[in-house]
């Protein structure tokens, strides 16, 4: 079934058992995301000591690309420094945003290139790149108050 | 007489495409936007063929025959609602009609029957789209008026129970949506009406999701201003209509500005023609307009009763066999008691997200999400909803096929 | 390249057509609308047929499609301007282009770089069309601000010669025809650019009659914002385009408000989606982006610069022949220095509405009137003219046709 | 030449000779009417005595057929009752719309039987009826001032 290439298991396993899907009680930043075309929203908070990502958590609510794609970004950044986790992150979006042009490589995707599937599927690659765009834009108010600091 | 949708289906080309790989395609988007039948097209392609040139500004036999076509479609459109030709504006969808009325108010100086002044209230509803209501919110904001609004109770019905303090004596405006576009719901719009005008007050009507289903005249409906959208009504993308009572019209201010809306202009000055002309400023949407009328005529044919009656037959069909699926929440009316082709469910915890593609796959389309009715979606307690809406073309087998696809999703995403 | 327009009037259905009884079509009127070709006619039907839903509203394959559609179609203006994707917002027209800016710049509250306060200026000129003169006007009202404007000299030419009395430190938005409607005058751009962001000004160009002639960048003129509309480009009629500047649409408050265009929505307040979003409420007119991408690529395909030439050489024509009639008085510049192909003229005390309806009887459309720039029929000293615009499609035989019918009308009415 | 339907030799003749285009100085009601969509302009002065229309002077730019229209219509209204002239007023204006469906009666309207043929050129109609619109406006402010004193 064409469908198996969007709902790939790992995703169905992450929608069901979200990772790190409980708000830490301290964090460097705090952000709120949503997708203003189905309603979809998600809180992440970020913290970074030393340049290395050290906890990621979030609570929200929304599909099971959207929630599947920011547990596995949890999974996979958390201990990864700030320039990995860019690094990383251009990956990511880059491949959404491939129409099914590029395969995304493995070796720096790991379990998000299961997600690849979404990138022929325009209206769901908003709901892939969800929690990426918060931890964007938390890392962006983290690093810019540690330099504060 | 009743309507054979298998018959109609045929005027309409899209569905000899398929979906996905080959897959018939079950369209059940219409609350989103309608298909439309070669008459439409057709009539569209002709002008442009035949008559094209910028009505009312040229003496020449084109221009005069593209005058002819839009002003020809202006009558078609007052007799399919009940209005005087000269009631009827042009605009290019329900969102800029709406926009129009708000802009338009905004700009009504001290003197003039629309001047809103701080403390006055405009009344909608937490069921509205939100075409129908943050321009009323941005109004409110400019001209520091005060925004009230009718709830919306669990059955998704408006509750009327405080019409009194919602609707008084400083209620300048009440602005609501004739059916839902979520729900379903059909408002008892007369008893609101009474009240609104009982208070002095306009009663503005959202038509958007009524004039394609059902028959609307706005005299038996006792409403001041009404708009509805082409695209919704198996017309072309690209027009909308504002129909408002003649004398409301003429007070009115305008709200754009430009050429064919003038009567004279200087460098620092201008006064304005008489209604619609002067709501009308620019090249018309000619072609657009050309296409509405034929939707018209197209929907007429086949009679808006008709029509109606077909849908609350569906809908009930609809309504009974998704309530046989475990764990479906119908979101809004259970019945057909004032209630539209509109339907909403939730299913369980799958995301109606992921329900919605898993229809697609299947070559149903619905839409999910908030339906520009955010407020509502929270209010009924949910992230989000599944809607498949029913229109002309529409029959059981597409309803079997929606209700077979549902079942088959419950066990993909278990 | 040269450009073989009856060749190129082989792809417009329009010219199979006659006029009063059997005449050829002589289609002077390119200026009021220009006619379609069939690939611009086509587009929009395929889309009707094939790919019709609701864009950005659904995750089923047409909506999809649908949005691909439209969003290509940005992209195909964005690169036909020089400009960015995102930098593209559709409209309905010109008009309501000019009046989003006008009323958007309206809505910005203090402290937005848009804001307006009493005493603050806005600068037009003598040759605006209504469209981009009242809506100025009225804003002016509104906020306190002060309109200014350029003089027309007799030859058809803004005078410059006080630019830095009429743009001043006090001067926050220029907003100017590129070319005429009327007198087909091509304005110094560059020069008043320089001024305009010397003193910290907005420049808003009204590019409905430079750009479906020649080619247009919106980097290469060093304006913020860019208008024109669809049916003058050989597109469809109920599309107009607005380019600005990134990060000046990011400033910009919006205009319309409803559907798709919000971010979150409340009972009481709305914030608003990333531009081009948030100046794109409702359903788009999605058929007519879809067309207006087709009329690019068909003006693309045959070269703007060659369509440039084409006209330039053919203005010339026309303005040598009609010079040789006696009593005819062009209304603007009579050589091609910096002048399109929209040509006015009066002919003796013949009055422009006899002798257009001459033509007319014998086949040619012209305009006649005021053009919609009333404020300079005045200046010009004259009540009305006789206007022929000119495109790709026409040629000599049709100016030869123009003198002979116009030597005709003088007869006629001796 | 269909033209010819239009142009009828009683018109050019009033266009080129226009009757009555000289702005008495006194008057009950003065008017000043445009047609927006050409730029047309016509003043006009009316003097109502007794219920009778005793003098219409005017002034203004236009075409053949406004210029023809009001000129028509001075030799035809003056001398006549207020009634008689609003029903001819009447008559015109419903030959004016009639798209070329009737005939119009020479009886009534003498010499503004002459612009029939406008009637099939819409574009036109607003020109012929610019003078009598003029008329009419007048005629209710003379009335009302009458009234009044
Ligand atoms: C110079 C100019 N500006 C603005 C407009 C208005 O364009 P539209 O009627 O397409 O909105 C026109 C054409 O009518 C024009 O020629
Ligand atoms: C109830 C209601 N009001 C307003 C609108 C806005 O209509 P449009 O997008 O055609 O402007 C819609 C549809 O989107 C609607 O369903």
């Amino acid at each position: 079934m064409e469908l198996d290439n969007l709902y790939q298991e790992v995703i169905l396993d992450h929608y069901k058992r979200p990772q790190n899907k409980k708000l830490a009680t301290t964090f460097d930043a705090q952000v709120h995301h949503v997708n203003p075309s189905c309603g979809d929203e998600i809180d992440l908070n970020l913290v970074i000591k030393n340049e290395i990502v050290t906890s990621i958590t979030w609570d929200g609510v929304g599909c099971s690309i959207s929630q599947a794609s920011v547990s596995i970004l949890t999974d996979l950044l958390v201990g990864k420094s700030i320039t990995e986790a860019y690094a990383i992150y251009d990956n990511f979006v880059a491949l959404m945003q491939s129409k099914g042009a590029i395969k995304g490589d493995e070796s720096v995707l790991e379990d998000a290139i299961a997600l690849a599937g979404v990138s022929k599927y325009p209206a769901r690659i908003k709901c892939a790149l969800l929690g990426w765009m918060a931890f964007k834009d938390a890392s962006v108010q983290a690093q810019a108050k540690s330099e504060l600091g | 007489m009743t309507l054979d949708p298998s018959v109609i289906r045929k005027d309409f080309p899209i569905f000899d495409r398929t979906i996905r790989d080959g897959k018939k395609l079950v369209y059940l988007d219409s609350g989103a936007t309608s298909q439309k039948p070669n008459s439409v097209i057709d009539a569209e392609s002709d002008f442009y063929r035949n008559h094209n040139a910028a009505a009312h500004r040229g003496a020449h036999q084109l221009a005069e025959e593209a005058t002819g076509a839009i002003e020809s479609a202006r009558e078609v459109v007052a007799n399919f609602l009940g209005g005087e030709t000269d009631e009827i504006v042009f605009t290019k969808s329900s969102t800029e009609a709406l926009n129009l009325l708000a802009y338009s108010i905004g700009n009504a100086p001290m003197g003039n029957l629309f001047h809103l002044k701080p403390g006055d209230e405009i009344v909608v509803s937490e069921m509205e789209h939100h075409a129908n209501l943050i321009p009323w919110q941005q109004l409110a904001k400019r001209t520091g008026t005060v925004m009230k609004w009718f709830e919306v109770n669990e059955t998704g019905r408006l509750d009327l129970s405080n019409i009194e303090g919602v609707i008084t004596e400083r209620t300048k405006i009440v602005a609501l949506t004739h059916q839902s576009n979520v729900l379903g719901t059909i408002i008892p719009l007369s008893e609101i009406a009474k009240r609104t005008h009982a208070v002095g007050a306009i009663f503005i009507l959202d038509a958007c999701q009524s004039v394609p289903h059902m028959p609307v005249n706005v005299k038996a409906l006792d409403v001041d201003f009404l708009v509805f959208s082409g695209h919704k009504t198996v017309g072309p993308t690209g027009i909308g209509v504002l129909w408002g009572r003649a004398n409301l019209l003429n007070h009115l201010p305008p709200f754009l500005f430009g050429g064919s809306m003038i009567e004279t202009v200087t460098m620092t000055d201008a006064t304005w023609a008489p209604a619609p002309r002067k709501f009308e400023a620019g090249v018309p949407n000619m072609a657009q307009i050309v296409g509405l009328e034929a939707a018209l005529n197209y929907l007429s044919d086949i009679g808006m009763e008709n029509i109606h009656q077909h849908e609350i037959a569906l809908t009930k069909y609809t309504l009974d066999k998704l309530q046989e699926i475990d764990q479906l929440r119908i979101v809004g009316p259970t019945d057909t008691n004032s209630r539209g082709s509109a339907i909403s469910f939730t299913l369980g915890q799958i995301h109606p997200h992921d329900l919605g593609q898993f229809l697609d796959s299947a070559g149903i389309a619905v839409r999910t999400g908030h339906h520009c009715a955010w407020p509502l979606t929270r209010k009924m307690g949910v992230p989000a909803t599944t809607r498949a809406s029913l229109y002309l073309y529409n029959d059981e087998s597409d309803i079997d096929a929606l209700v077979a696809a549902t079942l088959g999703a419950q066990k993909y995403f278990a």
